[in-house]
This record gives structure tokens, C-alpha cells and sequence, in this order.
């Protein structure tokens, strides 16, 4: 075990995130691609504390702050995919572009 | 130890490759929860056995029984849906590239020697002190965004009927 | 009391009275009209008494600083010297002769207390003008002159012609204006001082100031005189200036405005003295005037316009006795030109007033002789004018012929303008005098349209006459006296000397006699027989088509592409900017699709490029 | 009295009014306007009471505050006054004061209108007395901005494209200056924004003077109303309120003059040395060019704005001699034009509110119809046209004077651009207030009392100057030193 071979564990946790980001449509598909990349990146933080160490705790510190902080966002992200669903009864991100830009309104007088 | 890791890693991988490959969103979601519990394996094998503990409490326990939760209520119209290849293409591209530079990265970065710290500094009482103390202030902000998460959401989720009539009318 | 605080009274009583005019007038035209008549009375007596006490004198001036510029200040105040002294006196009791004559011709006119206002404000910036002791305060007051007989030209408000001669006089004179001012602004430069007894006194010494310089001042310091004078080429807006009531007109033509140009070469003579060329160009351009607008005259029909021409030619001749070196003569004639030209144009007024019509003929048919005062004060009046042997304008004329002795070829356009002038003046006398009812004469001018049926012989009609006419007849006779307040010795030109003007006068008169007065007389005068002449004089030697296609013209030609200009190239150039800015947006707003996997595709896309750029470079 | 801050109480006195009327509610229309009144009123008596107690014969910068604001940027709300102003000061307090009362009669959004004008006067205050160059650009500012919303909401005519060409052409011009401005306080050590300071000959070497001048010249400039960057003035003016477009010709366009005077030709000397003659042929040119398009105009306003256009040539003129006679006249013209334009828009803004037309094409002969409010108009004319008597009279000789000496060819092609002036306001004059009567305006009524006060006010001021100019000029010469 090394530190190379966890960070490299970071990563690849990481790759598979951003491509479930990227090739989901599902709302809730993002959403576990964004968990992935959370904990590939809480990988790497205990990883360099464990291996590097500058201040023995710190990076559990910020683990469990990042775990809240997930937490936090997934109960608020759920709750505005709840939300949209029951508008739009839909979680298709590809439905999601009401902030596109028109071009027809933008225009002069 | 090596051998621990090594198992902890390939049970988180190959929850993740679950949990982005497949079509079904539930499946997915189990799938998160496998990586995650590799990845408290990880945790586990970094001397953090308060962290993993922690990792498998809230994200398997929370975060991911929410999801499904939100899958069952949301999901339901066709939760099999595959997305287009050329779609999964593109997102695999990006990927690998990113994976590739990482890659590259790691392997050519010198990161000096290495000291180990004894036990007692990565202790769980260690932990509690500077919680309390040194990170106090990022402590007691956690809790506030718990709480306003919490409250936001309820206030996000709540009925129709319960919110002014002139909100939803204009967005639906 | 001081000459000065005298002096404080007589301009500061004008100008009280038009404010207290300008405030009382729409509730008490009479209120109006007397505190005008008795600022005006206050006035005349105060420049009567001042010439009578300081006439002779060496000059007074009273000043304080008005503002500073330039390093030193300028002044602002009364000067008391000869010129200034006459004049005054000859502005005031003109003045004050026409606001009397106003009592009763303008009795029913609605504007009657406006019209006396401005009559103050126009008595108060003349005088004003005339005691000046800085070049300053003259080019202040003279554009105050010019400004209060815009209003007055313009004082039939509703009459469109009437607002368009005030128009055109205001800009001509403008024109002018313009060159006046850059020349004040020259001589300031040169001289430091506006101060004109230091500028007199300066130009008079030898090397104070460079001669080229000097020419090009006062050719600019001429301009104005030009302009404000009616000298060619800008002597369109005076006989357009009539459409004013006729005692404006006799104000205008004889004391005030016209005579402000005059009054300036007077004042700067001696500066004048030291620029050979302008002197050149000042006898040329009021030769040439003097004889251009002569024959104008000769054909006009409307009364007031045979005066109006009149004074552009008599104009002519002061500055050219003036050019030629004969400040008295020019001054002289100035004095005199204000009293019989005022006194025709009340009469021409009184006529008008009667009978009303403008046409001469017509007013001549309509029995005009029979008013006696006025036909008396027609004939005077115009015998001045005519230079007919010992009224006013005979001495004066003859001051002026006699210093251009020397210049043969103005001294030949004198003796042209004066032939003609003597025709058409006692051709308007003949008409009026002896009417032919029968001769082949039409009436070409239209019947006036307003004011009719107020026949007024009245004594505030009659009074201002009968004075101006015995003026007519003495003031010639007081030649000495005005010369020595000027400082100045009078020439008496002796009788074979005289001879020749007095011939050419007679002899303008006879042929008049030949063709107006005389029995069954044609009435039409020698002219209508030459047929393109008597157009090309009758239509003012078309200068006025001429200025309208060629001046007019070009200004609102500039005006319209400069219009366009800014329509559709500047303004169309910050549009562009706006519509620009609007046209990159809207196109770089279609990158904005809302999908959300795009934008974190492109910006990881990004990412993953600069990492794996950073990994090469570490590979290196 | 240098312990009573003088300066400060005048400043706040519109941000008092503003807060006032935020604080009343929309119905009490009158209140809100007497709140108005009253603090125009005090500003005035306030800025007569600066110029008395101004030493004139001492000159430079005087009541000086100084309060550290920004420590760390070196940033200072130090305000002070120098003769030019004192001038300006009291220009802004006699529109501000006016401009409250001609817009007695409003009745649209009252409350806003007031607000958002208090904030601007407010602005414009803060410009004329900052003796710090950033806090002189905040309140720059600040007296731009309320412009939008003063013409978008209220005005007539096009009211949002020029609303929008305005704002737009003034942020350009802050684009312009602000990193002038900041070139200056890098370029001098990052220190100090203070105008003294930074005025100290040696502080800037005479090739960053010449690089920097354009920017800042040109970004007042346009503000200004300089030539060619003039065109949202005319539109602007048209578009806006009676007491908008007075605020806006009368006082806004100054701050442009004067931030040209204050900043760019008194921290860059030598690069307004360099730069002078271009800028004074750009000058002349808005000169000449207002007048001749100005002849053409059918709309009262637009005649006016370009009236604006050519009159505020001749203060860039001015400006650009360098000389002490040619700035003597430019600061006397920034004020007489401000109080004469703010006289015109005074009295067409009080026909329009009747006829809603401004087309001079549909007036005739209005002198016999409402001979007060026409002779407001006519004497604003007369002003305009450089009449002896009136404030501008002086102004304009005291530039030509100077420009003749420095640059001979375009001070004649200026003087000459004064027939065409008098040839533009006697063909509205003509046209308008003379002329055959139209008998579709015999309804009109003459102002009332308190319509009347403000253009009294402003006919005063001019004639006074007019006929007193050296109250005036000893004033501004304790700057220029032109006594």
C-alpha cells in the first residue's frame, strides 16, 4: 500500500464520477457520479495525511466535514429533484434549459 | 494491510463501475453503495476507523437509503432508460482523459519521504479534541448547514397546496 | 453736481425706465409710455446740459474696472469728450423727438407700453454706446443696440415679414459682429488696453504698433462697420428693416444702429489714420455703396424704402468723408444726416399713417399736401437730404465733396451719388407735392394693412416735426461750433469750390422737376425707359436673390449634411455600438443551450487538458 | 469656521432629502416635494454661504475634511474647495433648487422621482468637492447612474432607447477613465489618490502624461458632450423631464468639463500640453457642428441639446488653450451655460406640460399666448445667442480671447460659429414664439406663482453675472490666478 496506489484508487473513483456526471440523464445518476468524486477526493485527503503527514487529525477533520457537507447537499439536491419531478414529472437533465439563451428576446426595442 | 487495501479498492471499484454502468437507477444506487462501503474499507486500512465507521452511518445509511427513497418516488415512469452511446462515448472520453492526465501526474510527481505519526496522534480521542477545539468554528458552521439543509429541503418538498398560491402557477 | 454723476443720470434713466416699462406695461400702457417719455426728457436735458458745459473742454472720464483679462482689467464707465458730447445730444433729443412723435402714433397699438420699454432699452444701449470709454463697453452696447432693434424691427410679432426683417437685420449685422470682435480682440492683444483715449493717443506715436497688424485690425474693426452701417455687401437688411412701425425706422436710420457704425470710425480715426490700405477699401466699399443704393432709390416706390436707400447712400458718404481723412466732415454729416433723416421718416410716418398706403404715388393722389406741417417738413427734410444750398446736408456734403478733391475717382461717384440722390428725393417731393392724377404711374405698393382711421394732426405728431425741420435748416449754420467741441477747425470751402455740387445738385432737382414736378409730367422718371436698368435697380441689383441662393443656400445646405452627418453616421455609429454589443451576445449567448452535461463536459474537458499538459511537462 | 464641516453638511443635505422621501409614503406627493424644496433651498443658502466664506484672496484648496476611508488603498474622503468649486457648487444648488420647483406639478411615481433625484445631486456634489480621486469617481458615479431610471421611467420621446444610449456612452467613458485613474495612483506609487499629491510637478514622467491624457480627457469628455462623442447628449435631453433634462444639460454635463480641468489637465499638464491643439480642433468642430445641426432640428429639445453640444465646444475650447483667461472663461461659461439651459428646459418643459408637443413647426406667435412663459424662453435665447448683459457674454469673450492667441484659425472658425448661433435660436424664435398665432394653443395659461419663482431665479442669476461678471471671475481666478 502505497501512496501512489491510493491516490491512484482516488482517481479512478473520480473517472467514474464525472463520466456518471456526464452520461447520465437521470438527475439521481449525477448525483451518484458527484458521490463518487466526493469520496475519490476524501480518498486522497486521508491518503496525503496518512502518508505525509504535517498535522496528525486534520484530515479526518475534513472527511467528516465533507461527509456533512454530503449529506447536506444530497437531502437538498433530492428535495429540488422531488421538487421538479412533481412539476415536470420528469428528471431528465436534458429537460432542464429554462435558462437557455433565446436570442429572440435579448434583441433591441 | 497491502492486501486489505487491495480488496477495500477493488470492492469500491467495482461498486462504482456498478453504479455508473447501469441502466437501472436503483441498481445504480445499490451499486454507490457497495463503492462506498469499499471506500470505508479504505478508510479503515488508513488507520480511520472512526471516518469509515462514519462513511458507512451516513453515506450507506443515510445518503444512499434517501436515494432510493427518492428513485422509488421519482423514477417510476421508464427507471430503465439507456442514454444514447455516443452520449456514453463522449462522457467515457472525457473520462479516460481525465484519468490519463491524473495518471501522469502521479506517476512523475516526486512526493518526498514519507513519516509515519504514531497511533495515538490519529486517534479518535485526537480527533474529538480538535473537533472541539482547533475546528470548532467548522464544527459548529457544519451543524448550521445541516440544520438550514434540513429545513430547506422540507420547505423545497412540501405540498402545493401549502405554499402561496401564486408561487407554482407561474413555474408549472 | 459733477459732470459725471450728470452723466450717471443720463444713461441710468433709460434703463430704469424700460425695466419699470417692461413690469408696468401689460396693466398700464399709459404708466408705461410716460416713464419712458420722462426718462427720455431727463436724458435729453442731461446731454444738452453736459454739451452746453463741457463742450469745448478737455475730455472728462469716469470708470471702475469691470472685469479683468488678459492681465489687466477693462473698463467700464462715461467718457466726456467732443464726440461723445454731440452725439449723445443728438441721440437723446432724436429720442426723445421720436417718443414724443410715438405718443400719438402709436396711441392705438396694443403694444404701445412694449414699445416704449424697448424704445428705452434701445435709447439706453445707443447712449451708452456713445459715452463709451473702452472698446469693451462699445462692442457690449453695440450689440445691445443691434439686439433692441431686433425687437423693434420685430415688434408686429404676428407679421411673419416683419419677424424675418428682424431676423436678417440681426444676423447681418452679426456677420459683422464677428469681425469686430476678433479685430477688439486683436487690438487687445496688441495693445493691452481697450481704453480708447490710450488707444487714440497710442496709434497716433509712431512704432507703437506694427503696421500690417494695424491694417488687419481695423479692416476687421470696418467689418463691423459694414455690418452695422448697411455699407456693400451687407446693406440688405436695412431697407427690409422698415417693417418696423415708422418711428423705429426713423430712429434706426438717423441716430441710432445705422449711425453706430460711424460713430465707431470716428471714434477709432486716428487709428484708422495710420492704415493706408483700409482707408483704400473704406472709400471704395462707401463710394461704391453711396452710388449702388442711389440708384435703388431712384426707382423705389414705397416712400419708407426711398428713405431707407437713402441712408445707405448718405452712410456712404460719411465714411467716405471720413476715409478720407476729414473726421469733421464725416462727423458733421452725421449730425446733420440724423436730423433730416429723422424728420423724413416721421413725415414719410405722418403720411403713411393718414393715408394708409406706403406708395408714394398713391399717397401723393390721395392729397397728402394738404397736410401742411408735414409737407413742409417733407420738403425740408428732403432739400437737406438733396444738399439744396444752405439747408443741413449742403454744408455737411460739401465738407465731404471738398476733402475727396484730392481723389478724382471718388470724388466722380460722389458727385454721381449725390446727382442722384438730389433726383430721388425731390422726386418723392414732386410726387406728394404736385400729384398728376392722370399720368400712367402706377401704385404698386399694397395698401398697409393695419392701423387705419386714427387721423391724428395732433400737436405730439406736429411738435417733433416742426422741431427737426427748424433743425434741418440751422444745424447746418452751427458747422464752427461742432467743430471746435470736436477740437477741430471747420474748412469753409469758398463758393467756386462749392460750385460744382451745388450744379449737380440743381441739376438732380431739375430733371426731377422735368420728370415729376412739371405739368402733365410723365411721372415715371427717365429710368423706366431703360428698361433691364430699371429692373436690375428695382429689385436691388438682385443682391437679396443673390445672398438667399448663395449664402442661405450654402448654410442650410452645410446644416442639412451636417444633419445627416449626425442622423446617420454618428448617430448610426453609436447605434452600431449598441446593436454590436447586442449581436455578440445574442451569439455568444447560443453556447448558453442549458445543458447541463455540456458545460461540465467542456469545463472537464479543459481540466483534463491542462492536467494532462502538466503531466508531459513532468514527464520531461 | 473650520470647525463646523461645512462641506459635509452640504453633501448630505441631498442624501438627507433622499432618505426622506424614501422614508414617506407615495401619497404625501406634496410632502415628499416640500422635503425637496427645502433641502434644495438649504443647499443653496449653504453654497452662498461657501462662496462668502471662501478667502479669495488666499485661493487653493480651502474647509478642507480629510477622513481615512480605505486605509489599505490609501483611499480618503477628503473634500475641499477651490474657487472653481465654489462656482460649481453653487451651479448645482440653484438647478437643484429650480429644478425641485419646475417639477412642482408632477404627479407620476412622485416619491421615486424625487429619490432617485436627490441621489443625483447627492453624486454631483461629491463630485464637485472630493480632493480624492477614487471617492471623486465614486460619487461620479453615483450622479450617473440615477440618469437611466430619471429618463426611462419618467421621460417622453424614445424614452428607453435614450435612456439606454446615454447609460451606455457614459459607462464607456468610465470605462475609459477608470483605468486612467488607477494608472495614475500605480503610476505614482500606489500612496495616495489625493489630487494635491498627485498634482506635484515630477510625478508622472511626460511620456505616461501623453499616453494617460487621452483617456482621461476622453472618458470626461464624453460627458462633456465633446464632439464626436456627443450624440446621446441631444437624445438624452430630448427624452428626460423638465428637472431631469436641467440637471442633466445644466450640471451633469459640468462634471465632464470639470473633471477635464480638476484631473486630466491638472495632474497631466504636459500631457494636455501635448494633446491641446487636437482636442481644441474637436472642440471647434462641436462648436460649428452643434450650430449648423441645430438649424435643422424641428423639436425645441433637440435644438437645445445641440445648442448644449455647441456651447459646451466652446468650454473644451476653453479648457484647451491652457491659458489663464481661456480657463477664467470655460469655468464662467460651465456656469452660465448651466443656468441658461437649465432656463430653456424650464421654460419648454412648462409648455410641453401643457401642449405635449414640441414640435416648432406647430408653435407660432406663443408671446401673444403666454407672454411670461415665452419671455423665459426668449431670454434663455438671448443668453444663448452671447448677448451682452447676460452671464455667457463674458464667458465666451474671455475663451476667444484666449483662443485667438493660442490657436488664431480655430478661435475665428468659433466666433464665426456665432452667427450661425444666433441663426439657429432666431429661426425657433421666429418660428415659435413669434410669428402668426396658432390658434390651437389659445388655451394655454400662464405659470403660476410658484412655476414662476424658479426661471426668476434663474434670469437673476444670469443677469447678475451679466452684469457683474467680476464677482465671478475673482472667484475663478483665485484658482487660475486670472486677477
Amino acid at each position: 500500500m502505497t501512496l501512489e496506489g491510493a491516490l491512484l484508487l482516488g482517481l479512478m473513483l473520480f473517472s467514474l464520477g464525472l463520466y456518471a456526471v456526464l452520461a447520465r440523464r437521470n438527475l439521481i445518476g449525477i448525483l451518484i457520479g458527484i458521490e463518487l468524486m466526493l469520496n475519490a477526493a476524501n480518498i486522497n485527503f486521508l491518503a496525503f495525511n496518512y502518508f505525509i503527514p504535517t498535522d496528525p487529525a486534520v484530515a479526518q477533520i475534513i472527511v467528516l466535514v465533507v461527509i456533512g457537507l454530503a449529506a447536506a447537499e444530497a437531502a437538498i439536491a433530492l428535495a429540488i429533484i422531488l421538487k421538479l419531478y412533481r412539476q415536470r414529472n420528469s428528471v431528465d437533465v436534458d429537460a432542464m434549459q429554462l435558462l437557455r439563451s433565446t436570442g429572440a428576446e435579448a434583441s433591441n426595442e | 494491510m497491502s492486501l486489505h487495501f487491495a480488496i477495500a479498492a477493488v470492492v469500491s471499484l467495482v461498486g462504482a463501475l456498478l453504479a455508473v454502468t447501469q441502466a437501472n437507477i436503483l441498481h445504480a444506487v445499490f451499486g454507490l453503495a457497495i463503492a462506498l462501503v469499499g471506500v470505508a474499507g479504505v478508510f479503515f486500512t488508513l488507520d480511520s476507523p472512526f471516518v469509515a465507521i462514519m462513511e458507512v452511518l451516513i453515506y450507506v445509511g443515510g445518503i444512499a437509503v434517501t436515494m432510493i427513497f427518492a428513485v422509488m418516488l421519482s423514477s417510476v415512469s421508464n427507471p430503465k432508460e439507456r442514454e444514447s452511446a455516443g452520449r456514453r462515448l463522449l462522457a467515457a472520453l472525457v473520462a479516460v482523459a481525465f484519468f490519463v492526465g491524473g495518471a501522469l501526474v502521479i506517476a512523475h510527481a516526486d512526493f518526498g519521504p514519507g513519516k509515519k505519526l504514531p497511533p495515538s496522534a490519529w486517534g479518535l480521542e485526537q480527533v474529538g479534541r480538535d473537533l472541539l477545539g482547533r475546528f470548532n468554528l467548522a464544527f459548529e458552521t457544519l451543524s448550521i448547514v445541516l440544520l438550514l439543509a434540513i429545513v430547506g429541503a422540507i420547505v423545497i418538498v412540501r405540498k402545493e397546496s401549502a405554499m402561496p398560491a401564486n408561487a407554482d402557477e407561474e413555474a408549472s | 453736481m459733477s459732470s459725471t454723476s450728470i452723466g450717471l443720470v443720463l444713461l441710468g434713466a433709460p434703463l430704469m425706465a424700460f425695466f419699470v416699462a417692461l413690469v408696468v406695461f401689460r396693466k398700464n400702457h399709459l404708466a408705461a409710455m410716460m416713464t419712458v417719455l420722462l426718462s427720455g426728457a431727463a436724458t435729453c436735458a442731461s446731454a444738452v446740459f453736459l454739451l452746453a458745459t463741457k463742450g469745448g473742454t478737455p475730455a472728462e472720464q469716469a470708470s471702475r474696472a469691470w472685469i479683468h483679462a488678459g492681465g489687466t482689467s477693462i473698463e467700464f464707465g462715461i467718457l466726456l469728450d467732443g464726440k461723445t458730447l454731440i452725439m449723445g445730444t443728438v441721440v437723446s433729443v432724436i429720442t426723445l423727438c421720436v417718443q414724443v412723435y410715438s405718443l400719438s402714433y402709436m396711441s392705438h397699438d396694443p403694444g404701445r407700453g412694449r414699445f416704449f420699454a424697448f424704445l428705452a432699452l434701445f435709447e439706453w444701449a445707443m447712449l451708452s454706446f456713445v459715452y463709451s470709454p473702452s472698446l469693451m463697453q462699445t462692442f457690449v452696447f453695440w450689440e445691445l443696440v443691434g439686439l433692441s432693434s431686433f425687437f423693434l424691427i420685430g415688434f408686429w410679432y404676428r407679421k411673419p415679414s416683419a419677424i424675418a426683417a428682424a431676423k436678417k437685420a440681426f444676423i447681418m449685422t452679426r456677420i459683422g459682429d464677428v469681425g469686430l470682435f476678433i479685430g477688439l480682440i486683436l487690438l487687445f492683444q496688441t495693445a493691452h488696453t481697450l481704453d480708447i483715449q490710450t488707444l487714440n493717443t497710442m496709434s497716433v506715436a509712431t512704432g507703437n504698433f506694427d503696421s500690417g497688424r494695424i491694417e488687419l485690425i481695423t479692416l476687421l474693426l470696418f467689418v463691423g462697420i459694414v455690418g452695422k452701417s448697411a455699407q456693400f455687401p451687407l446693406h440688405t437688411w436695412l431697407p427690409d428693416a422698415m417693417e418696423g412701425p415708422t418711428p423705429v425706422s426713423a430712429l434706426l436710420h438717423s441716430a441710432t444702429m445705422v449711425a453706430a457704425g460711424v460713430f465707431l470710425f470716428a471714434r477709432f480715426h486716428p487709428l484708422f489714420m495710420q492704415a493706408e490700405l483700409t482707408l483704400t477699401v473704406v472709400l471704395c466699399v462707401a463710394t461704391f455703396t453711396a452710388v449702388l443704393s442711389s440708384t435703388m432709390a431712384m426707382v423705389a416706390s414705397d416712400m419708407k424704402r426711398v428713405f431707407a436707400y437713402s441712408s445707405i447712400s448718405q452712410l456712404g458718404f460719411m465714411l467716405m468723408g471720413l476715409g478720407a481723412g476729414s473726421l469733421f466732415a464725416g462727423y458733421f454729416h452725421l449730425t446733420t444726416h440724423a436730423i433730416f433723416k429723422a424728420l423724413l421718416f416721421l413725415c414719410a410716418g405722418a403720411f403713411i399713417h393718414e393715408y394708409g398706403t406706403n406708395d408714394t404715388v398713391a399717397i401723393g393722389r390721395a392729397g397728402a399736401r394738404k397736410l401742411r406741417v408735414i409737407t413742409l417738413g417733407l420738403i425740408i427734410g428732403g432739400g437737406a437730404l438733396a444738399g439744396f444750398p444752405l439747408l443741413a446736408g449742403f454744408f455737411s456734403k460739401e465738407l465731404i465733396i471738398h476733402s475727396l478733391h484730392d481723389k478724382p475717382l471718388f470724388l466722380a461717384g460722389a458727385y454721381l451719388a449725390s446727382f442722384m440722390t438730389a433726383y430721388y428725393t425731390f422726386r418723392v417731393i414732386f410726387l406728394v407735392v404736385f400729384p398728376n392724377q392722370d399720368s400712367a404711374v402706377q401704385v404698386e405698393e399694397p395698401p398697409a394693412d393695419s392701423h387705419d382711421d386714427h387721423h391724428s394732426s395732433s400737436l405730439p405728431l406736429h411738435a417733433p416735426i416742426l422741431l427737426l425741420t427748424v433743425g434741418a435748416i440751422a444745424v447746418g449754420w452751427f458747422g464752427d461750433s461742432i467743430a471746435s467741441v470736436l477740437g477741430l477747425v471747420a474748412y469753409h470751402p469758398s463758393l467756386p469750390e462749392m460750385a460744382p455740387a451745388i450744379g449737380v445738385a440743381l441739376g438732380g432737382i431739375l430733371i426731377a422737376w422735368f420728370d415729376f414736378g412739371r405739368k402733365s409730367a410723365p411721372q415715371t422718371g427717365f429710368i423706366s425707359k431703360l428698361a433691364p436698368l430699371h429692373t436690375l435697380f428695382k429689385n436691388g441689383w438682385y443682391l437679396d436673390v443673390i445672398y438667399k441662393k448663395l449664402f442661405v443656400g450654402a448654410a442650410q445646405a452645410v446644416a442639412g449634411l451636417l444633419f445627416g452627418t449626425e442622423n446617420h453616421v454618428l448617430d448610426k455609429a453609436s447605434d452600431m455600438l449598441g446593436q454590436g454589443t447586442l449581436t455578440i451576445g445574442e451569439t455568444t449567448g447560443k453556447a448558453q443551450s442549458g445543458r447541463l452535461p455540456l458545460y461540465i463536459g467542456l469545463a472537464a474537458l479543459c481540466f483534463s487538458g491542462a492536467i494532462i499538459a502538466l503531466g508531459l511537462e513532468m514527464m520531461r | 469656521m473650520s470647525e463646523l464641516p461645512i462641506l459635509s453638511i452640504l453633501l448630505l443635505c441631498p442624501l438627507v432629502a433622499f432618505l426622506v422621501t424614501l422614508v414617506l409614503p407615495e401619497s404625501k406627493a406634496t410632502a415628499i416635494k416640500a422635503v425637496n424644496a427645502v433641502a434644495g433651498l438649504v443647499t443653496l443658502v449653504l453654497s452662498v454661504i461657501v462662496w462668502a466664506q471662501y478667502d479669495e484672496t488666499a485661493g487653493g484648496y480651502q474647509m478642507v475634511e480629510d477622513i481615512p476611508w480605505v486605509a489599505d488603498l490609501g483611499i480618503r474622503y477628503t473634500v475641499a474647495v477651490d474657487g472653481v468649486s465654489v462656482v460649481l457648487t453653487l451651479l448645482n444648488a440653484i438647478v437643484f433648487f429650480t429644478g425641485v420647483l419646475s417639477m412642482w406639478t408632477l404627479e407620476k411615481r412622485v416619491k421615486e422621482f424625487f429619490a432617485f433625484m436627490g441621489l443625483l445631486v447627492f453624486g454631483v456634489f461629491g463630485v464637485f468637492i472630493s480632493l480624492d480621486i477614487f471617492v471623486f469617481f465614486f460619487f461620479y458615479e453615483v450622479a450617473v447612474l440615477p440618469m437611466y431610471p430619471l429618463i426611462a421611467i419618467w421621460g417622453s420621446t424614445r424614452k428607453e432607447y435614450s435612456a439606454m444610449k446615454l447609460t451606455l456612452f457614459l459607462m464607456v467613458g468610465s470605462a475609459l477613465l477608470f483605468p486612467g485613474l488607477i494608472a495614475l495612483f500605480v503610476e505614482s506609487g500606489g500612496q495616495t489618490w489625493n489630487l494635491v499629491a498627485l498634482s506635484e510637478p515630477g510625478t508622472f514622467s511626460e511620456g505616461f502624461q501623453i499616453f494617460v491624457y487621452p483617456l482621461l480627457y476622453v472618458g470626461f469628455g464624453i460627458l462633456a458632450g465633446m464632439w464626436p462623442f456627443h450624440s446621446w447628449s441631444p437624445i438624452g435631453h430630448v427624452a428626460a423631464p423638465t428637472a431631469v433634462s436641467m440637471l442633466h444639460a445644466g450640471v451633469l454635463m459640468k462634471l465632464g468639463a470639470f473633471g477635464i480641468l480638476r484631473i486630466a489637465i491638472g495632474v497631466l499638464p504636459l500631457g494636455a500640453a501635448y494633446w491641446a491643439p487636437t482636442f481644441a480642433f474637436m472642440a471647434t468642430v462641436g462648436i460649428v457642428y452643434g450650430a449648423f445641426v441645430a438649424m435643422r432640428q424641428t423639436d425645441f429639445k433637440y435644438v437645445i441639446g445641440f445648442s448644449s453640444v455647441s456651447h459646451m465646444g466652446i468650454v473644451l475650447l476653453g479648457l484647451n488653450t491652457l491659458g489663464i483667461d481661456g480657463t477664467n472663461g470655460a469655468v464662467f461659461q460651465m456656469f452660465a451655460h448651466g443656468v441658461m439651459t437649465a432656463l430653456f428646459f424650464s421654460a419648454v418643459g412648462f409648455i410641453y406640460d401643457q401642449t405635449h408637443d414640441r414640435d416648432i413647426r406647430h408653435f407660432g406667435g406663443l408671446v401673444g399666448q403666454i407672454p411670461v412663459a415665452s419671455s423665459f424662453f426668449i431670454v434663455a435665447a438671448l443668453c444663448g445667442m452671447g448677448v451682452p448683459g447676460f452671464a455667457s457674454f463674458w464667458a465666451e469673450l474671455l475663451v476667444f480671447i484666449e483662443a485667438l492667441r493660442v490657436f488664431p484659425l480655430l478661435g475665428i472658425a468659433a466666433i464665426a460659429g456665432l452667427i450661425f448661433t444666433a441663426a439657429y435660436i432666431l429661426r425657433v424664435l421666429g418660428q415659435a414664439i413669434f410669428g402668426p398665432k396658432n390658434p390651437d394653443w389659445d388655451h394655454l395659461v400662464e405659470p403660476t406663482a410658484w412655476l414662476t419663482l424658479p426661471r426668476i431665479i434663474l434670469i437673476a442669476v444670469l443677469l447678475f453675472f451679466g452684469f457683474a461678471p467680476s464677482v465671478m471671475l475673482d472667484m475663478i481666478g483665485s484658482v487660475t490666478g486670472g486677477k
